[in-house]
């Protein structure tokens, strides 16, 4: 995958923008501290994601699978290895598992002699599995027994999501990389038509979550880039403040591949009765940590606000789809915490989790902090709702609810605060 | 044969244009030379020295040399007769039949069976595969509830009735697919199961209905894409050209049909609509109300036949009831389709010698029953159409509502510290928010309560309490019993939750109550651009003025810097505008936009430029007005606010009032914002009018050019009015066009052609649309079809605009067809040329149509351009506007709306120097009453040569004559006539027409309705006449073009049916081998029909220039140019990657010729079976 | 990680049992064809899996993370990297990826002595990422950033789940294992309860899933095969046809790990103010490719019956938990399909999927299937319902549904099926 070195803004506000980004993530808990891991991060790479990042890489691959699955009937999910043993020599250098033990005991047997011990060195990584560096090799390979499992019709998806391992450009070390595949098979004469439509299909879907959808779009691989198999191709990608990127590549590779991986050209799996042609393979491959970059990104609002000392203020708030939000709701303690609204916000709290919302459990935080301060907390964490329970609770189960895009406060009552939350968050993945 | 070749010397007329080559003058004209005087000559030649268009250069054409088929006759009109008579003879006879025919007596009882019953005399019934006889009046029924599935149909002959019903009426079912086929359809010609007639041999056979092309949508046979030859008589359509009302009198119509008062006051809203004010002409003329009538059967019926009238009701339970309720009334229903179906045939009785009488020439009729087969191919391509476009739609309309949503959203924050107060848009909202209401608890139980509290405080420092017991684990949580107690004050609410409440009231109002039902979205889901708070949220400033909205005068904006109305503030207990903040809103645009002010100049946004039916549609709402006393040249001031300086003004207030820095449409004084001026924003129909919403069509181009932006939330603001402009198309559209009915046809009823073609593919579909027809749809008996024939082209940023591109040939096929190019431009032209000097090219206007080049700016188009200062596009819209009729004042709105920073004085001077130039000036012929008076008083009167005064001397003539006789009323105005402009003598041939006691068009002799005629209308409506003789005589040109094309294709064997016709173009779907031959043949056929209107026009030659078509379009799918990509938001690849179609070819005569040796025969033709 | 050959099964009829189980799982898609492939899967590692091994995995997973992170406020999920480029010595052998270009070009660089080329491939090595054996050690360092984040409250838990790599006891080749993690910390004097309490909850989870829970047990992790730093282990087993096999361990292993994660012991990151105890570590590893085959293991019931030639069968049906299963309802169309009935089929299907149930569109299989083999597949696949739509339902609305379980025939209305289905299967799960 291409990607630009980081820090190559075009202006000193969007390199603002970026640095104001990369600290929001680490402060609230989306990635982990330390340089290293932010610019993997940036980099849209997989690096260590604290809690909130993890919830969200989640959600979205919650999401894409979702989408790709249950668009049409044709496609099937799968699950591959990620190392395989194959020593093939299609001359690709390939990331290989070595046992470091083997290998150092091999440099260690002094009475080798050079020759003997390149030859059992290239014996050991001859027998070393290779890591994956995409999930396509895979699908191709499921194809047949698959296809024979859908009667040979086509079109026909299978769909996998799962760590790949790129090799370093030149660095030494490789990286990471959360990727989703759809490996989709159609007759040759439809194959242009699937490829505009799964790119149609794919924009939407990321514009669906999106603060402004403008920003991912689509784009033709220029001639030049495309891979060598590759007839045409498109990419998805996000105008991060640097620069675009790509999210997803979706590529018309023609029947090559599949003939390679099963062999003997139009060999019968291949084929249907009655038809002549080895089907097409249109793949849609995304890159879902850069996914998660680009809706952190997007999400982003940054508002001047005035605070009540008519100070000037930015107000950061990640306005992140209610679907994708780590936290839907914080549950916190109005001043002066007893035991008893404790107990209150541990019931709720049992609440919600049972219905499946995911809770902040702001009350067990005991050290005093003003309420602008934890909103301004939980609007950088994307935190959508915020409720607070008060003395004043106890006596007539009423609860404040702050809302983060509006930051109005509103009074609800406690038997209803589930509820609303499911319905608002179900009814925003049906806008 | 050879073309192009300087084998004989090019023909010139005396006025050196180049006319047709010798050889085909001698076919067409058989050897009539024309003639010309030397007078008129040399006449032609000063007029054309005064306009400075004599003497410039001109290029020649090639000649061309073709063998054209045998023609019939003495000349050229008697050829078209014959093809015409033979055409429609067998269609005629069963239309006479028809007409003389008594029905047989109406079925009492109507049988329940599915399919065709036909009815005898005595009662018998019999089931049938259809009805058999040559002429049927039918009619057909549609439970609009359940789709676009036939439900029943009645049919009658003169010797029986039938009765047809669906399966979906007969059987119950669970389901129904929504994909019809051709069973689901009502068979006329072939039994089930089968597309082809008995004995194979399908008989000419006629159908009447009113409004039949509804009807035709649900026949069977009319899917076929070869092989009926059934055709159709419109009973709508035969009312149309012999009784039509225009559309401005249909309003009347219906206006005084309500009732006298009720029709009155109608009128005047009407008129006030159109901003004519009081000054407006009163209709002084009733009489056309009897003798014409709306287009329904109930008043065509009291109309033609009248007696008791009919009775419609019934129609209410196709339109509303579920097909249970059809079920349920059946027997009624089947006789209210069969009384419609009495009723036609009552009116087509009445009709058809009247049609006969006032459009003689057989042509017109052939015409007709050609335009009413029309046939739209479309594949399994205009199902991804239909997908992509409502696909692309909603998402970006979604797009649209989260970017107003967001606004909307982030507005909320102005809450806090009541800084709303300060925003220039939004201080005037509803920013009240309501206080949470929970019931007061008996003051007993809260004591209780109250002690019953204990508060434990939470311990200094949480230890690890280790895994709870087992116990715990499995006894019921505490905490979760606390809160299940806490839920029981529920009951303490009111009943209804309020809604929002701690919510601004702006907002609350944006989102939807949470109820019970699914449906519910969060947030301001309810929000659109079409409320008033849109625009506020959005910022948008005019000019750098921010938006403001009052209910007396609409949108408008608010002008800082007014200081008269300051003092008033304290009293004043509503919001208070930030004047400041609107103050320094305005600073800043000018800040941002003192570099590089932008200059305004006319922007050539396609969105101007109307459709001709737009254009005419506006002038015919005031048309009627304008014939205004001009005599008295003082038109009135339309203005409003500029009335203010007329001193009877209540908002007449002091100069300190008056913006000295702004010129807008205003101030409006009333309203009372301290500290700012309201301007309202400029209205397309005139200042007077309110803008309702600024984001309506008309603003589109005011967001194009910067005038109006959005002034802040950034990119949600900007995005949304971008996104309003793309959807705008599809938003209007796509009702109408996904009701389009495709029906797919099954290999087996596609021709060999296409099902045996190599690229015929069994996994795609082949259909076909056939669009809704109205073959003579208005008074100018111009076709009507709301879908096909008003669609514009495709264009780069609308969602959906690439409809007619989705019409597309099966395999074998072709869409062979031409533009008729500026074909009103040269009807209009050559009837002025034949009224100037009866030669081609003898008037300015003429010259410019035949010989005018875009190059020399010599072109009609450029010319206006240079003279007014507009653009070239927007020339064109004035240019086609005045053909059609409009006059000056037209022209000076036109002008404001093109450019709203031009005073109105300055155009009016800009209309009045284009009018002056190409209209020219009114002139006057005196009555014998005045030259008597002239010759007794001894008047000097200054004359032209034609003896004709003007305006003036007339004036003046009438002052001294009221001077010498007081009291009597003079008649001195005798003819009236155009003088001294480009376009004056084809003005006053237009007029001389249209003020004949039986206007008829110049080449078919085709009658105006009966409501247009002077015994009707007097004076009135003289624009809708004007403008129907160069519309109505391009319908014959259309109907000459159709008859001579089926007449060639028949003759030579090309296998090709009429498709469509969108105003002033033509297509036929054409088996690939012969589409050359057919492009022959079609420009064969435009070379006959304008030697048709040369001929009728008495002149027996026709200028080369305009004897082709400059190119003919050989194409598989429908669109303007072949090379069109129809690239559009919902089409981003374009055809050719999307949808595989290759761009097309565009062949001139020359070129047509050389790809079939210029003959017709399937023989003669080398090429085209490749 | 410690693992019985395959096949030591005891008695022939087990054999038969196994070769039954692993033969069904290849046939209807659960685990991909081939022999490597099958083996893998019976050893507990990381295999293909077809779609609905994928699907049954994904369920899993889905529960285990469900079950660890809502049981209590104080779990928070996380992921961490698969490679880490810690060149540790710790004395433990490690998995590499290595690029085998660089090493290959290493050994082609002909001018290099013994000496040089040993010391350019010990750099290389050490460059290389390792590979993770497990996710402990992801959660350890992420322990202080984290635990800040809920005030140094104990106790106090990490969840993860993600593949991991194995190193072969010899036999060369390292093999992916997903693994699920909780790493739970808490205060010294608790650590000894909070195992036995993890151990009761992950027990109780393992059975709730189960047709016959007592193949599922505790036992204590004998001391000599306790890893070093743990003072006291408990196992979960299930029991295979060839003898009991590990899922989850349960380890409570002190402080000693965290403090070297974190170096310098009692360093101010590690204990809460006033407090001088570092935190225990109680260690909770599933193996969740062993809890497939568990759960496919438990769920196959073979019975006897007679078809309508009264010939005897074997019906074989997978028992699967409603909540585990991975295709809830088979979608097909009575004998004569018509494009009508298909429409339906596809309603009904989107209508289904919507609505978060998995079906098997079978009404796409358009080859004749008598509806007697049509339903051992389904029962063989663990279909929980399977419904056909006929003529009949064009006209009634009235559909066939049949239950895996009583193998009885129902008639419902189209209009009630997807809110039975929910409440079915949601119903299951609260059981």
């Amino acid at each position: 995958s291409r990607c630009r070195r980081p820090f190559s803004a075009s202006s000193s506000e969007d390199l603002d923008q970026v640095r104001t980004l990369l600290q929001l993530c680490v402060d609230r808990q989306y990635v982990s501290p330390g340089p290293a891991n932010t610019e993997l991060f940036q980099r849209g790479m997989s690096c260590s994601y604290g809690p909130l990042g993890m919830e969200l890489r989640r959600n979205l691959l919650e999401q894409w699978w979702h989408s790709v699955t249950r668009s049409t009937a044709q496609v099937l999910g799968i699950n591959t290895l990620n190392s395989s043993t194959v020593s093939e020599t299609d001359g690709q250098e390939r990331l290989r598992i070595v046992e470091s033990g083997s290998l150092k005991q091999i440099l260690g047997e002094q009475e080798l002699s050079k020759e003997q011990l390149i030859k059992r060195l290239n014996m050991l990584l001859q027998r070393s599995p290779s890591v994956r560096g995409n999930l396509l090799q895979g699908a191709l390979e499921q194809f047949v027994p698959l296809w024979g499992l859908v009667n040979k019709k086509l079109p026909f998806g299978l769909a996998e999501t799962g760590l790949c391992f790129l090799a370093s450009d030149g660095s030494g070390c490789p990286a990471e990389v959360m990727q989703t595949s759809l490996a989709w098979f159609c007759s040759p004469r439809t194959s242009s038509q699937w490829l505009d439509h799964w790119t149609r299909q794919r924009l939407k879907w990321w514009r669906k979550f999106a603060l402004s959808p403008s920003d991912f779009s689509s784009s033709d691989v220029p001639e030049e880039e495309l891979e060598e198999v590759a007839s045409r191709g498109v990419r998805i990608t996000y105008s991060f403040p640097w620069g675009p990127e790509p999210l997803e590549t979706l590529l018309s590779r023609g029947s090559t591949e599949l003939l390679n991986t099963h062999k003997g050209a139009h060999s019968k799996p291949l084929v249907r009765d009655g038809r002549k042609s080895v089907p097409h393979v249109v793949s849609v491959t995304g890159n879902m940590d850069r996914g998660v970059m680009a809706y952190l990104s997007n999400s982003l609002q940054q508002l001047k606000k005035e605070d009540s000392k008519q100070k000037l203020h930015q107000r950061k708030v990640l306005k992140l789809h209610p679907v994708l939000a780590p936290v839907k709701v914080a549950l916190d303690i109005g001043r002066g915490g007893t035991m008893e609204l404790r107990q209150v916000c541990e019931g709720l709290l049992q609440e919600m989790m049972e219905a499946e919302i995911s809770v902040w459990p702001g009350y067990l935080n005991t050290l005093p902090t003003s309420m602008e301060q934890l909103n301004a907390k939980y609007d950088e964490m994307g935190v959508l709702f915020t409720v607070v329970i008060s003395e004043n609770t106890l006596e007539s189960g009423l609860l404040q609810v702050r809302r983060r895009d509006t930051t109005i406060k509103e009074t609800m009552h406690i038997s209803e605060i589930k509820n609303f939350l499911s319905r608002y968050i179900s009814a925003a993945d049906n806008v | 044969s050879i073309q192009g070749e300087d084998s004989t010397e090019s023909r010139m007329n005396p006025l050196n244009i180049q006319m047709l080559s010798r050889n085909l003058h001698k076919q067409i004209f058989r050897g009539l030379e024309p003639e010309s005087r030397e007078e008129d000559v040399e006449r032609s030649i000063r007029h054309l020295q005064k306009h400075q268009l004599w003497g410039k250069e001109t290029s020649l054409l090639p000649d061309v040399e073709l063998n054209l088929p045998r023609m019939y006759g003495k000349n050229i009109d008697e050829h078209f007769r014959i093809l015409a008579q033979k055409q429609s003879l067998p269609y005629l006879e069963a239309a006479n039949k028809l007409q003389l025919a008594e029905l047989p007596p109406m079925p009492q009882e109507w049988n329940w069976e599915v399919g065709w019953t036909r009815y005898g005399p005595n009662g018998e019934s019999k089931k049938v595969d259809f009805p058999e006889e040559m002429a049927l009046v039918f009619d057909v029924e549609v439970c609009m509830s359940e789709g676009k599935c036939p439900t029943l149909a009645v049919a009658a002959s003169p010797t029986n009735w039938y009765s047809w019903c669906s399966k979906r009426l007969i059987e119950e079912r669970y389901t129904w697919s929504n994909q019809l086929n051709i069973s689901d359809l009502i068979p006329l010609e072939t039994p089930k199961n089968s597309v082809r007639p008995p004995g194979n041999r399908w008989k000419e056979r006629l159908i009447v209905g009113h409004n039949v092309s509804f009807d035709r949508s649900f026949i069977k046979e009319q899917y076929l894409l070869k092989g009926s030859k059934a055709r159709f008589m419109d009973t709508m359509s035969l009312h149309m050209a012999i009784s039509g009302l225009t559309g401005f009198q249909r309003t009347l119509w219906m206006a005084n049909k309500m009732g006298k008062r009720r029709g009155l006051q109608e009128v005047k809203e009407h008129i006030k609509k159109t901003g004519q004010k009081k000054d407006g002409p009163a209709i002084g003329s009733w009489d056309w109300v009897n003798i014409g009538s709306i287009n329904n059967l109930a008043d065509v019926h009291a109309l033609y036949v009248g007696g008791p009238p009919l009775k419609k009701e019934a129609r209410e339970t196709f339109v509303k009831g579920s097909m249970m309720d059809v079920r349920n009334n059946f027997q009624e229903l089947m006789q209210y389709c069969a009384m419609d179906v009495e009723a036609t045939h009552q009116v087509f009785s009445e009709q058809l010698p009247l049609f006969m009488e006032r459009c003689p020439h057989p042509v017109t009729l052939a015409g007709m029953l050609e335009m009413g087969v029309s046939y739209l191919p479309v594949n399994q391509n205009w199902g991804r159409y239909l997908e992509d476009s409502q696909d692309v739609y909603e998402e970006l309309q979604r797009e649209m509502k989260k970017s107003l949503m967001t606004l909307a959203d982030d507005a909320c924050q102005l809450l806090q510290g009541d800084r709303y107060k300060e925003d220039p848009w939004l201080w005037d909202l509803e920013w009240d928010v309501q206080e949470f209401k929970q019931k007061k608890v008996a003051a007993s139980k809260k004591k209780k309560e109250a002690e019953a509290k204990v508060s434990t405080p939470l311990p200094d420092f949480d230890e690890d309490p280790g895994p709870p017991s087992e116990e715990e684990m499995e006894s019921p949580c505490p905490s979760r019993l606390a809160v299940e107690k806490l839920k029981e004050t529920v009951d303490r609410l009111p009943k209804r939750r309020q809604h929002l409440p701690g919510h601004p009231g702006w907002y609350r109002k944006l989102c939807e109550k949470m109820s019970a039902e699914d449906g519910w979205s969060p947030g301001a889901s309810l929000i659109s651009l079409q409320m008033r708070v849109t625009p506020k949220l959005m910022g948008l400033t005019w000019d750098g003025f921010p938006l403001h909205y009052t209910e007396k005068h609409g949108w408008g904006y608010l002008v800082p810097g007014r200081r008269d109305n300051l003092v008033s503030q304290e009293e004043n207990t509503g919001p208070v505008c930030p004047h400041r903040a609107i103050e320094s809103v305005y600073s800043e645009y000018c800040e941002q936009n003192s570099k590089e002010r932008p200059e305004y100049s006319d922007s050539d946004s396609a969105d101007l430029v109307w459709t001709d039916s737009e254009v005419w549609k506006k002038m015919e709402e005031f048309g009627s007005a304008e014939s205004l006393s001009e005599e008295n040249g003082v038109r009135v001031a339309k203005n409003g606010w500029r009335k203010k300086n007329g001193s009877k003004d209540p908002y007449d207030v002091s100069a300190e009032s008056q913006c000295h820095y702004h010129n807008g449409n205003g101030p409006y004084n009333d309203v009372d914002i301290p500290g700012c001026w309201f301007f309202k924003l400029p209205h397309k129909d005139g200042n007077d009018n309110n803008v309702g919403s600024p984001f309506s069509k008309d603003f589109l181009s005011k967001m194009e050019d910067g005038t109006l932006r959005a002034g802040r939330g950034g990119t949600n603001a900007t995005r949304a009015l971008e996104i309003n402009k793309m959807i705008s198309f599809w938003r209007n559209a796509h009702k109408r066009i996904s009701s389009q009915m495709v029906l797919q046809l099954r290999k087996v009823e596609l021709p060999r052609v296409v099902s045996r073609h190599k690229e015929f593919d069994e996994a795609a579909q082949y259909g076909a649309i056939l669009p809704q027809v109205i073959t003579a749809g208005t008074v100018t008996r111009r076709a009507v079809e709301p879908t096909w024939l008003t669609a514009s082209n495709a264009r780069r940023d609308r969602v959906g605009s690439e409809l007619k591109a989705m019409v597309q040939v099966p395999p074998g096929y072709h869409l062979v067809g031409a533009d008729v190019d500026s074909q009103e431009l040269w009807i209009a032209a050559v009837l002025g040329e034949a009224h100037f000097a009866g030669m081609h090219g003898c008037t300015a206007f003429g010259w410019m149509t035949l010989q005018g080049k875009k190059s020399q700016g010599t072109d009609l188009h450029s010319r206006t351009a240079d003279t007014v200062g507009i653009s070239r596009e927007h020339a064109k819209v004035f240019n086609y506007g005045r053909i059609y009729g409009a006059g000056q004042p037209f022209a000076e709105r036109l002008l404001m709306q093109f450019n709203h920073r031009l005073s109105q004085a300055e155009a009016s001077s800009k209309a009045k120097q284009m009018y002056a130039l190409t209209k020219g000036i009114r002139r006057y012929h005196l009555t014998e009453e005045a030259e008597w008076l002239v010759n007794e008083l001894g008047i000097q009167v200054e004359r032209e040569e034609d003896g004709s005064v003007s305006l003036q001397e007339l004036r003046r003539i009438n002052r001294v004559a009221s001077q010498s006789y007081r009291r009597k009323r003079w008649e001195m105005v005798g003819k009236r006539l155009w003088a001294g402009g480009t376009e004056s003598d084809m003005f006053n041939k237009l007029e001389s027409i249209a003020h004949s006691a039986q206007p008829a068009t110049p080449v078919l002799g085709c009658r105006i309705s009966r409501a247009l005629e002077p015994k009707a209308v007097k004076d009135e409506f003289i624009t809708s006449r004007v403008n129907w003789v160069v519309q109505s005589s391009a319908v014959d040109y259309l109907h000459l073009i159709l008859v001579a094309m089926k007449w060639l294709c028949e003759e030579h064997d090309i296998d090709a049916r009429f498709c469509i016709s969108i105003h002033d173009e033509v297509r036929y779907l054409v088996c690939s081998t012969d589409r050359y031959r057919a492009a022959l043949a079609l420009q064969i056929t435009n070379l006959l029909t304008r030697s048709m209107f040369a001929h009728a026009l008495g002149m027996q030659d026709l200028p080369q220039s305009v004897a082709f078509f400059s190119s003919v379009d050989i194409d598989q799918c429908l669109r303007k140019e072949v090379n069109m990509d129809c690239a559009t938001p919902s089409n981003p690849t374009g055809l050719e990657r999307r949808y595989g179609l290759p761009p097309g070819e565009a062949l001139d005569i020359y070129q047509i010729i050389s790809v079939t040796n210029g003959s017709l025969d399937k023989r003669g033709s080398a090429v085209g079976k490749t």
